[in-house]
């Protein structure tokens, strides 16, 4: 098993595709997107299923070395701005060292 | 028809169904997805009636002064909105070009109501008005975007990645209502009485039903909308979502007399002037403006506007349009 | 018509369909969110399709006492199955009063295959069965929680946040099912005969098509239930499920034959008594009995009564009911 | 009809309107709930439609030579596919059998495209095809498989706990594509005219709509996957997707003309060679054979074979076949 | 970064709004919920879909101080008590630590 | 509070079923499988939504003890093999020790 970070960003949908394009651009040896049903932060309720879809937010999961992580997290105003966004990192581990 | 009927006709009474049922928090709900179906279906089957009755002799006739009045419409209604919401309101700039863009732009579904109030009166209308829906949809962002300009540096704020600006013409030309729209227009044109026919019991057989269904919907949302981010709403803002769309209905009154439009064709381009976007334009706002709020847009827009164009605006505006019957 | 096209017309066939596609463990799935449009337009169009026969002159006469046979019937039928559950099987008090519940109230979709095997022959009912059908639904739930107050501290267990008394009021007066019946047949009532025309192709049109696929889907559904919890299922239940539905199509006969209803409105009474929940009464029951095994009543309801109904129940009540043609 | 209605019709259009949108990145969407409850519509619908016809006096003349051309089609054609493969591209052998797998299958799809063609031309055609589509589907993967055997040692590489095997015979004989075909079909056959009146406005009426809103979104996904795995696509395999369905399109005439077949029943069958699978094939590929690369068939099927059959190849193969009206 | 908790509930559906309001009034800085496919634990298999929808699980996210989460943990018997549902919490590192 | 590792894998859509099989042999007291929208890795996009499903991923999420963690990962090519998956495990709590 090889160390890594698991980094996690949830954001509004719209802005997804601007995450994932950062997080290629850092680096990141992959990400996985999961969608959102509703989510609460400071910006008070944000409930999916708006005609436009701005309220919806997606989960993003980024597995990352501790390099590639703090690259990302030195965007923070990238990442976070203006939107409604937050982003959290953890430890984990992984069976396939070379491909993180 | 009793007048009962004709007042309420059914799809109001679904969006009252809707309305009703989330303000006293049934469970009721309507899948996303269902939701997202019936909203692609109503623009593809407006599209295609419309273009395959443009394909008719002399359907296209009036088509170019109409489109140059709603595009122009779109471009100018945000101007007296922004005035209003920086003199009425506590809106910092930003949110206000951005709530400005809103109306002058479009709603579909105000249109599909108000299109079903005339063929319940029998009354008739240009049968380009989905092409000229269309083109309103999404010059209103260029505006709100003008208009947004001068305040916090709002296009330094967007993802650098993204692209914002790239993304942002793409929501003017290419955003999918528009595309659709356009589109189905475009291939009911080309395709002429044998598509129409072929596709009638799509596009018009089905038509009332997915209406009914997607204004109860409306419903749910609008009341969902304004539990959500109601606490936020001055009155002010409220008396705003209640004015413009006059202000927009009589300006669409007068863009249609200068296009010469039948009292049908002016009753719509009143509705088109008073309703406001809820679906192209917050997308567009998202990502142009991060900093404007969209709880403010999206609940003016849905849950405040909308309503009252459904309930209220479109009798008035056919009213006044001497399209009645 | 053949008679075996009789027998198993396209929707039983297309349980069937789905039956044997899931016990074979074919990969074929109806997505989620097109399962939930389906129920919602089949509540939909039944309502409507009922608000307007009863719009016709002399469409509402004997509603009154049919509505009140409805609600006597799911308000008494959880006890005979309360009783049955207790002496027959081993359920505790808590899952027993829960699972009675669902036999008081009723399937809409069971309700809606009658109604096909009722125009398949031809033979014609009271046109404010919907109503009948919405006020069936939730009654049962009361019964079936004074029957369970006696068990283990039931009702402390829900969530003190959620406030289950405040869900569960919401559950019976505003479930989602009857809001959209009961709302559609208002709104079919008032649209009247003009609305029933420009809704046709919709409601009535689409009907036969829409139910063949919901059935497809509860077939599989059936299936994987019965799969995911059948080891759970004691013969003894699979015997009160095959048993209760033929004790409430017997009351139902009787009341209809009470509310003085045709042959063809006593048939509908008999499949409403013998059909048991599977929307409104389960997600009533998660939220006012947490303890009660949601495993065991969906399965029943799901998986042993509805099959049941559809194949031969329906045909068996018909035929008791002179409702043949 | 003008001829450009002919060459172009709604289906097609839509079919580029979707590419184009995606092209060009509109932000348009289809919900993918939407796409699949759409495709087992046109499932059902198109089985539905066959078994009714088949019902008729003499319907089922000459059924079984067609079925038998149409299984040694599945199973033969992915022969030469694997060797121009091999030869033409630099495959890996694994990959290049499930890429002739789908070549052997069929894609419901682009059968819907052409029967629309032949029934804007006016052109009969034997009802039993759909059977015949539907037997097509799966054969195809057991040749691929055995193609494949001698290469790595694919089969030991699935899950032992998932059971590849038997997840593989399900794949043949239950995979959902097929079981649906066949299904609605013995329906629509059981149920003969009746049925077939009954569920005229949801499979005949709704028909062209809904293979209009499926081609839009089919064109979203052709776009999409070729800028996912455009990249890796070698020009030699751009060739293959474009060839292929020449030879299948041949061979399809061939056999065809061997089981006696109508002019506008030969266009259909070249149509079914010449098409290469999309639902039925990839999912068993990736069970199977996980080693191959989905990118590829996904690709080749979905954004390179398909717009080619739906565009040029059905005009071409009508042509040919003498099933231009 | 700032250290927090990550409280990972996974509990049915028709319980979630309980669950999230429960969180909101413990103080909880936010919460995020997704939808959930299919779930196995002691109740035995559920798999969502059922036309009730009384079989859908979904699972909610919340990051939260350490003093928040000791308070949603303590309210044992609310969040699990008879219902289908497990609690996890885990350690995670925060960008804007005045937010959570 | 129980110590506990959370398994999270990420693997294609037709494969869960078998990854869920195999945690259940090997004595798994649960799991989650959460829909994914879209993913990247070693072997590209993989964006949901095709017509045959094949491009459509999910996240399996399983807390386990160390022991059974460690079982599942011993089943490392049974996992991986050819297929796009990843596996990452990380440390958890959680409330019932008793069930996990
Ligand atoms: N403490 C939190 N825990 C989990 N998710 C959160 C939390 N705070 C915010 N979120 C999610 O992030 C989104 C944006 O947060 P915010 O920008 O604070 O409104 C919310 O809609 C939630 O989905
Ligand atoms: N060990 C576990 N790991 C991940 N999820 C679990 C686990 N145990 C239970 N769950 C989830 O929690 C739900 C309820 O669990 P239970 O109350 O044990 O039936 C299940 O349906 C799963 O979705
Ligand atoms: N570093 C990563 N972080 C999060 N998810 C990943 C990562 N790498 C791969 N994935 C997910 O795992 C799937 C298969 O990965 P791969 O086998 O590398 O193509 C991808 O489609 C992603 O959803
Ligand atoms: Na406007
Ligand atoms: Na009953
Ligand atoms: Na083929």
């Amino acid at each position: 098993m090889h160390a890594r970070k698991r980094i996690e960003i949830v954001v509004e949908a719209v802005q997804a595709e601007a995450v994932t394009e950062l997080l290629d651009r850092l680096g990141a040896p992959g990400w996985t997107m999961l969608p959102v049903i509703a989510g609460r932060g400071r910006q008070g309720l944000r409930r999916g299923g708006d005609p436009g879809g701005v309220l919806d937010n997606v989960l993003i999961l980024c597995i990352a070395s501790e390099e590639v992580t703090a690259r990302v997290l030195a965007e923070r105003e990238e990442l976070l701005g203006a939107r409604p966004a937050i982003v959290s990192v953890s430890d984990c581990a992984v069976l396939r060292g070379e491909h993180f | 028809m009793t007048s009962l009927a004709l007042l309420f006709p059914p799809p109001i009474l679904f969006f009252a169904l809707g309305f009703g049922a989330g303000a006293l928090r049934s469970d009721l709900a309507v899948p996303d997805a269902l939701a997202k179906a019936l909203s692609l279906y109503l623009m593809v089957a407006i599209g295609l009636k419309g273009g395959a009755a443009v394909a008719m002799p002399g359907g296209a006739e009036g088509l170019v002064p109409a489109l140059a009045a709603g595009v122009a419409l779109s471009l100018l209604l945000p101007l007296p909105a922004f005035l209003l919401l920086r003199t009425m309101t506590r809106l910092d700039r930003e949110t206000a070009a951005a709530v400005a863009g809103h109306y002058g732009s479009v709603s579909v579904v105000t249109f599909a109501a108000a299109v079903g109030a005339l063929s319940a009166r029998g009354v008739g209308y240009e049968p380009f008005m989905p092409a000229v829906l269309a083109a309103m949809e999404t010059p209103a962002i260029l505006t709100a975007l003008l208009l947004a300009r001068h305040g916090s540096a709002a296009r330094a704020e967007a993802p650098r990645g993204g692209g914002a600006p790239r993304h942002l013409l793409h929501e003017v030309f290419l955003n999918g209502s528009v595309v659709v729209l356009l589109g189905s227009f475009a291939i009911g044109w080309i395709g002429g009485p044998a598509a129409k026919a072929q596709l009638s019991v799509f596009a018009e057989g089905l038509f009332p039903g997915a209406l009914c269904l997607f204004l109860l919907e409306m419903g749910l949302v609008a009341v969902r909308q304004l539990r959500a981010a109601g606490r936020g709403l001055e009155p002010a803002l409220i008396g705003f979502g209640l004015l413009m769309p006059l202000i927009g209905a009589a300006c669409g009154l007068g863009g249609g007399w200068l296009a010469g439009l039948s009292p049908g064709g002016m009753a719509l381009m009143a509705v088109l002037g008073a309703s406001a976007s809820y679906i192209a334009v917050p997308a567009a706002m998202r990502l142009a403006l991060p900093r404007a709020d969209a709880g403010i847009y999206v609940t003016l827009s849905v849950a405040v506007t909308f309503p009252f164009n459904v309930v209220v605006g479109i009798p008035l505006y056919l009213w006044v349009a001497g399209a009645t019957g």
